[in-house]
């Protein structure tokens, strides 16, 4: 167990640090001339104007509201999937119900129109 | 299936109807009146079937119906709920299903169902009246009718919960589910500025109460780690807290707790000084004022009190202070009762006062009594009620006729004659009438006032017992001053001449909870009256074997017997002497200010708590608040010279209202307004801020006493 | 131990023997071990990375009918060495008014939450970096990192386009990481484990894909999805915004995104045939050896892309409404009850003989899909004739 | 091996950072960040009193569960507010939204 | 001091050290940044703890949702990217005071506690904590009131959430 997530320490440390080896190599022969043009944001040639924060859809918000919502109650059947084998119909049924009760979200969203892409 | 699975499912109709008709039926009007009243039907058959096996039961008071389940685990044990049925649990579901039965049918017509829709009928006001094809102005029907029923639906729910219940817990949960449904029903025409304001400040007032009831079921929990009446009750867990003292007032724990829920009762069941909210509640229909205000609600926390009397009798300096309260209540409400126009304002005093004598028979541990009383009254109670809301329905049809809206229909000195118009009204209103004050022999009334009085009596407290007795004949008088205000006489106003009898479905109830206004008294007949040896009071061998140890039967006393008969008789006497020629308001010698205005306490409430509160926020919001304080005062301080000189006129000695009064309230409330304007400023953070700050310091506090001291 | 069965843990129990000899304290030793097989097996992984830039270039020329590289070196398979060596050559610009660290932490953390998968995928029943107990969670745990780092490179790289492709990629992540995570309860429930391995052993007897064949398709798609490729590329739409998050990034940074989709591509391939199409197993054949097992999973995680590949070059982009709306209406309510009936049928037939209970499940999945294509057919027919009379112009922006 | 000490005294740092941050952040969306991080101290209390207790009792772990979907739903809800409140009043900062005060 | 221990040390300092920066920095995008560098510090000690569920759900919802939320919400909620003027609010040293009291009274109160320092059993290799978790969470006479009411709980934001953000007296969110 312990050893377990330790070998993915591991992993996680060399996953960091071979990108980064790459990344410097390629600044160690990578030519540097900077100038402002270069630098300058890319937008197909022209000026940047005004900030980069621009208004966004708070379409995008309530997206991932439901899926916060979802993905929490989603986790929570992995441990119920695991011991279903070794659990009684009752359980299973609970599990269903639970499930529903996520449905039951996922309509009320779908009827509030907030799954339309206005 | 077994009696106690049976009893688990007697509340289950009404919630089930609630959700029906607010889900799927809340379109169709007679779907959900037959939905609630099926329900209510259900329940009522439940109830009944419960009944009979209990009467039927052997010693049911040592071996009740009961069952519980575990329902949340806690640390290291499991919090039960469950059902129990002994027999004053018994009478109590008895009358509770009969009157909430009646009363769902009375609604059918007190809302006009089969009218025609209202020409200009708007939700939230009570209807104007529709024009048929004849071009007649007839009655509307209630344009939200279906929500009226899936309101009463849940409280029926929220009563019978509390009365099934076996345990602390379920009973507070049944008691606030019926707070909020008298919000809501009392705001129910909440398109009126009255009826909103009296829904606010029924559910604060009550609130008040809820807080310290809270308190003591926790402290009930903390102490015996139970909430089971059963658990409670053990003869050791009760002998513990009767001797474990307390810091407040040196009482015991029993008492101490036994207090705090009294204080729930004195919320719930509207006693001195937190009775102000139930007159405004008339603003309701009126089968929510019959059941909220009658039968079930109010007498919830007297049902409580008597419930937990065991707990709360261990402590003497509780029982006074119960004793105190109801026999102060019940004076003080008839006085004002007397000097009521309204029809239903006068039974919501009478209520008050009946509820304050049911809590000094309380007091006075007259255990069997005040549930005998409890239940007599519920049924009368509720028959007047209703009986008033056809005598209004009547009234409202003969306002119709006229078309001049500015007659008020519950104003009685706009009726009279109404005897002829409206018969079955009259003899119902009539024996309820009778029954409140108490008529000899033949009224359930009778019964149980006089064995309040003589367990006030035997109980040699006799100040208790005048006052009472006082009450009683002032119940009789007011009461016989409504009926001759409104049935006998000729009528006064055109609209009292073209009143006329409502439909059977607000009849049938009225006829129905008549005879139990009567027939119900005779089952507590006790046993050596008149001397004479009759069989054993049914009531109070059935009733009392709910306690441990069977009370003993208050002994016959003639001057108790007299002192009934006299204060009934009399008092309906001279109630119909009175007021048997008056016809105008101003004839009424007792239309004194101080009573008509309830000794002024709405507005010393306002005085003391609620402008207060107003001016915080004022203050703080305009910097020009100041003059608006001082004239506020002002204002309030004429109010108050006039109060104090009414009091002093009538030789009635408030001490609280003389100390209150005066710029001395006046300066400390200014004080207070300055300094407390800066805590509420309404940031979030700095309330966290401040909370955490008095947290730490209580920590620290504790700290101190229980490790250093 | 015999060198040839199992060499890989022949020469790991040599190692730590030596090592221990040496003196080295157990668990030292283990970690060495552990190291130098973690080191191995992402430098690998990031060759095999440069493979797959050929084989997709091939791929796709097939499909367009093209030939593809083949002038560097036989059928052109030195080309993506070449393209690594500009990649790395390549001036590297950082875009004024960025955010200097988030910017290059973008990259990597990109590039870490790919390889980071490759901890928990068994590669054969001898050799599996490590058989963690919540392995499924943890694919999705190491694809929200990836999430974070979208959303990281195109907010530190100050650009408009960058921010809206951001959002929109997250958008589509987050979207179908729903149903994804509810198809992988489906094998987790089948094989009561979460563990790669039990999942794959669990498949011993028959493949997840013939039990529960809609939660293949379903993965299938929601893969693509959280690849962003096509037909759900619209993060990098090129005709709106210029290249979605990575706009900004040149040189080794973008090459670390591209390298990245493509180890991700193949990656999810491979999670593919392990959760469903039999891990390493292929009717006993993996018992010749711990390499053959490897090679028949390689072989089926290719197999995994190429259909990725495959669909991405045949179906055209899909409209972000569309997609999301494809999504939350049709496939996450669609996984959830496959969950359920999965669940149910999983109890039901429990105990029973083997062939009644693959019998079951198969037609369960069978029913749920003929009923779906009915409701499909239904759904389409009703749009049909709700666009008829409309302009074929407007025919296709229905809602 | 590691004393429970150290977990719990970990936890009541963070704890308190995240009070402090409660208690002086401006930006109502940071306060939620504070909120946060005080839910996980609470947290690593549960799981580490879980596994220095009895850790067949999975008290604590569920505990855990039910205190991740309560932080979700509490941040759901927080930042929904939020939003709402900015597009009305065009302000996070909640010292501006005084409105209790009435 | 084994390498555990030290291990945990480095783990704590980042935690804290980053929990610090999310209630300090002035970039709020950073402020979350930093909030999942902390969270995913404590997933750490999850996996120290053996509770390897608890940590990869903590990267998973924490990180991969409710992170991602913030920063929509910080995105949403912005005229521009960098703040300007002080984040902290004027009377911040009184709520240093505040939370090194809190901090103090709590270990106070853990130090009194007897078991405030023992150490754990070891963790048996065979002990399967989620299948343990699964049951915990579904057998009626254990925990599963409070999974189904979390469940409740969750539609319960969910609709709330959706009625705030998204109802049409609110304004409209294309202005």
């Amino acid at each position: 167990m312990q050893n377990d997530w330790l070998y993915i320490g591991l992993f996680l440390v060399i996953a960091t640090l071979i990108p980064v080896a790459a990344l410097v190599t390629s600044w160690l022969v990578s030519p540097k001339k900077n100038n402002p043009i270069k630098q300058s944001t890319y937008e197909c040639g022209m000026e940047t104007v005004g900030e980069n924060w621009i208004q966004f859809k708070a379409q995008y918000y309530i997206f991932a509201l439901v899926f916060l919502v979802f993905d929490v109650e989603t986790v929570f059947l992995f441990p119920w999937a695991v011991s279903l084998g070794k659990l009684s119909l009752f359980a299973v049924l609970e599990g269903i119900v639970f499930v529903l009760i996520l449905i039951a979200g996922l309509v009320y969203a779908w009827r509030k129109g907030m799954l339309e892409w206005v | 299936m077994t009696i106690e699975t049976l009893i688990w499912f007697i509340p289950l109709p009404p919630i089930l109807a609630f959700f029906l008709i607010v889900l799927f039926t809340n379109r169709n009007k007679a779907l959900s009146h037959s939905v609630a009243v099926g329900a209510a039907l259900l329940s009522w058959l439940g109830a009944m079937i419960v009944f009979v096996r209990a009467i039927s039961t052997p010693d049911l008071g040592k071996t009740p119906f009961a069952s519980s389940i575990n329902w949340i685990p806690t640390a290291d044990t499991w919090l039960k709920i469950g059902v129990q049925i002994d027999p004053f649990g018994a009478v109590v579901l008895f009358f509770v299903a009969w009157t909430v039965l009646m009363i769902f049918l009375y609604s059918v017509g007190y809302h006009n169902y089969g009218q025609p829709k209202g020409d200009h009928d708007v939700a939230g006001l009570p209807p104007h009246g529709a024009t048929d094809e004849h071009g007649h102005h007839v009655l509307s029907v209630e344009p939200m009718y279906s929500r009226f029923f899936a309101f009463i639906s849940l409280f029926a729910f929220g009563m019978f919960t509390l009365v099934v219940s076996d345990n602390l817990l379920t009973l507070f949960a049944g008691w606030e589910i019926m707070g909020l449904c008298s919000y809501l029903l009392i705001g129910f025409w909440y398109g009126k500025e009255s009826a909103r304001n009296a829904a606010v400040k029924a559910f604060m007032t009550t609130r008040v109460g809820d807080v310290f009831m809270l308190l003591g079921i926790a402290f009930v929990y903390s102490a015996t780690g139970s909430l089971s009446y059963r658990d409670i009750f053990q003869p050791q867990v009760l002998h513990t807290l009767a001797t474990v003292p307390t810091p407040i007032f040196g009482l015991s724990a029993a008492g101490l707790i036994g207090l705090m829920l009294f204080i729930g009762t004195i919320g719930k069941s509207a006693q001195f000084p937190l009775h102000v909210w139930l007159p405004d509640a008339m603003e309701g229909p009126t089968p929510v004022s019959a059941m909220i205000h009658a039968a079930t609600m109010v007498s919830a926390g007297v049902y409580m009190v008597i419930r937990m009397f065991p707990l709360i009798s261990l402590d003497p300096k509780t029982m006074t202070v119960i004793a105190f309260i109801g026999t102060f209540t019940a004076i003080f409400a008839a006085t004002i009762a007397v000097a009521q126009n309204d029809i239903k304002k006068v039974l919501a005093y009478s209520t008050i006062s009946q509820l304050g004598f049911m809590i000094a028979a309380l007091g006075v541990g007259a255990y069997v009594a005040a549930a005998f009383h409890l239940v007599t009254h519920a049924f009368f109670k509720a028959l007047l009620f209703l009986g008033s809301g056809s005598v209004i329905h009547g009234m409202e049809h003969g306002v119709l006729h006229t078309g001049d809206h500015k007659v008020d229909p519950q104003d009685m000195f706009n009726m009279g004659g109404l005897r002829k118009k409206m018969p079955i009204t009259f003899w119902t209103f009539l024996i309820g009438g009778f029954a409140l004050s108490g008529f000899p022999l033949l009224t359930a009334g009778f019964w149980s006032k006089d064995e309040i009085l003589s367990g006030a009596f035997s109980n040699g407290n006799f100040v208790v017992f005048v006052t009472l007795a006082v009450a009683a004949f002032l119940t009789a008088f007011y009461t016989m001053r409504q009926i001759t205000l409104t049935f006998l006489g000729g009528p006064r106003t055109e609209e009292a001449k073209h009143a006329h009898e409502t439909p059977w479905t607000m009849t049938l109830p009225l006829i129905v909870l008549a005879v139990f206004a009567i027939g119900y008294g005779w089952v507590g007949i006790p046993q050596d009256f008149l001397g004479l040896h009759l069989n054993p009071s049914w009531f109070h061998e059935f009733v009392g074997s709910t306690l441990v140890v069977m009370p003993a039967e208050s002994p016959f006393n003639w001057i108790v017997f007299g002192t009934s008969l006299v204060v009934a008789l009399g008092g309906l006497f001279f109630g119909w002497l009175a007021y048997r020629n008056v016809t105008v308001a101003e004839q009424d010698k007792l239309q004194i200010p101080l009573l008509k205005n309830k000794y002024y306490i709405d507005e010393f409430y306002s005085f003391v708590l609620i402008k207060p509160a107003y001016w915080f926020a004022e203050t703080f919001v305009y910097q020009w608040m100041d003059k608006g304080l001082i004239d506020g005062i002002l204002h309030l301080f004429g109010k108050a010279a006039n109060g104090i000189g009414s009091i002093i006129r009538n030789y009635f000695d408030l001490p609280v209202i003389n100390r209150f009064f005066g710029d001395g309230t006046a300066h400390v409330t200014q004080w207070f307004g300055r300094n407390l304007r800066p805590i509420q400023s309404g940031r979030i953070q700095q309330y966290m801020l401040v909370s955490l700050i008095v947290l730490l310091a209580i920590a620290g506090l504790l700290y101190y006493l229980l490790v250093i001291v | 131990m015999n060198f040839w069965y199992d060499p890989v843990n022949f020469i790991a129990h040599w190692l730590t023997s030596l090592l221990t000899g040496w003196g080295v304290a157990g668990w030292i030793a283990s970690v060495i071990i552990q190291l130098i097989g973690v080191v191995l097996l992402i430098s690998l992984m990031m060759v095999f990375d440069i493979f797959l830039v050929w084989v997709e270039r091939k791929v796709v020329a097939r499909f367009q009918d093209r030939l593809g590289p083949n002038r560097v070196g036989p059928f052109g398979i030195f080309q993506p060495f070449a393209d690594i060596i500009k990649l790395i050559i390549k001036e590297d610009i950082t875009p004024a008014g960025a955010d200097k660290v988030v910017y290059n932490l973008a990259p990597i953390l990109s590039m870490m939450s790919v390889l980071l998968l490759w901890a928990i995928i068994p590669l054969a029943p001898v050799i599996f970096g490590v058989d963690l107990n919540v392995g499924a969670l943890y694919i999705v745990a190491a694809g929200s990192i990836g999430t974070l780092s979208i959303i990281m490179a195109a907010w530190s790289s100050n650009n408009k386009y960058a921010l809206i492709g951001a959002f929109r990629q997250v958008a589509v992540l987050i979207s179908f990481e729903i149903p994804m995570i509810a198809t992988m309860l489906i094998p987790t429930i089948l094989a009561g484990s979460m563990g790669m391995n039990e999942i794959v052993q669990g498949q011993q007897t028959v493949w997840y894909v013939v039990l529960a064949p809609m939660a293949a398709i379903i993965f299938m798609i929601a893969a693509i999805a959280e690849l962003g490729r096509s037909p759900f590329d619209l993060n990098e739409a090129e005709s709106e915004i210029v290249a979605g998050f990575h706009i900004e990034y040149t040189g080794m940074k973008f090459g670390l995104f591209f390298a990245g989709e493509l180890l991700h591509a193949f990656t999810f391939g491979g999670f593919w045939a392990i959760l469903f199409l039999g891990g390493y197993h292929f009717f006993g054949l993996e018992n010749l050896g711990p390499l053959v097992a490897v090679i028949i999973l390689l072989a089926k995680a290719m197999f995994g892309y190429w259909v990725i590949m495959w669909i991405k070059y045949t179906m055209m982009r899909i409209r972000i409404d569309h997609m999301l709306a494809f999504n939350w209406k049709f496939l996450t309510p669609l996984a959830f009850v496959l969950l359920m009936l999965t669940a149910l049928m999983n109890t039901l037939l429990r105990g029973t003989s083997t062939g009644v209970y693959i019998l079951g499940m198969l037609l369960t999945n069978v029913l749920l899909g003929w009923i779906i294509v009915e409701i499909l057919r239904g759904y389409s027919r009703g749009e049909r004739q709700k666009t008829e009379g409309v302009a074929p112009a407007t025919a296709t922006a229905h809602r | 091996m590691i004393p429970l000490s150290w977990y719990l005294i970990i936890s009541a740092a963070l704890f308190s950072i995240g009070l402090f941050g409660v208690l002086s952040r401006k930006n109502a969306v940071a306060i939620l960040l504070g909120i946060e991080l005080m839910l996980n101290a609470a947290n690593i209390n549960l799981v580490s009193f879980w596994r220095y207790g009895d850790i067949s009792q999975m008290a604590g772990q569920v505990f855990a569960v039910i205190v991740f979907a309560v932080a979700a739903s509490e941040v759901a809800v927080g930042l929904a507010l939020v939003i709402s409140v900015y597009r009305r009043r065009n302000t996070v900062i909640a010292d501006d939204l005084d409105l209790m005060k009435w | 001091m084994t390498a555990m221990q030290i291990f945990f040390l480095i783990v704590g300092l980042v935690i804290l050290g980053s929990a610090l920066m999310v209630v300090t920095t002035h970039n709020l995008i950073h402020a979350a940044l930093w909030l999942i560098v902390t969270l995913f510090g404590v997933a750490v000690l999850y996996a120290i703890l053996n509770a390897s569920f608890l940590a990869v759900v903590q990267v998973v919802v924490y990180i991969g949702a409710i992170a991602i939320l913030f920063i929509f919400a910080v995105m949403l909620t912005r005229k521009e990217i960098r703040d300007h003027g002080p984040q902290l609010n004027s009377g911040w040293w009184l709520n240093v005071i505040i939370a090194l009291l809190t901090f103090g009274g709590l270990l106070w109160m853990l130090q009194s506690w007897n078991g405030f320092s023992k150490t754990a059993a070891d963790f048996p290799s065979s002990y399967d904590a989620v299948g343990q978790l699964g049951k915990a969470l579904i057998s009626p006479d254990a925990f599963v009131l409070p999974f189904e009411v979390a469940s409740v709980l969750l539609l319960a934001a969910l609709v709330g959430a959706v009625y705030i953000a998204f109802n049409p007296h609110s304004g409209d969110f294309r202005k």
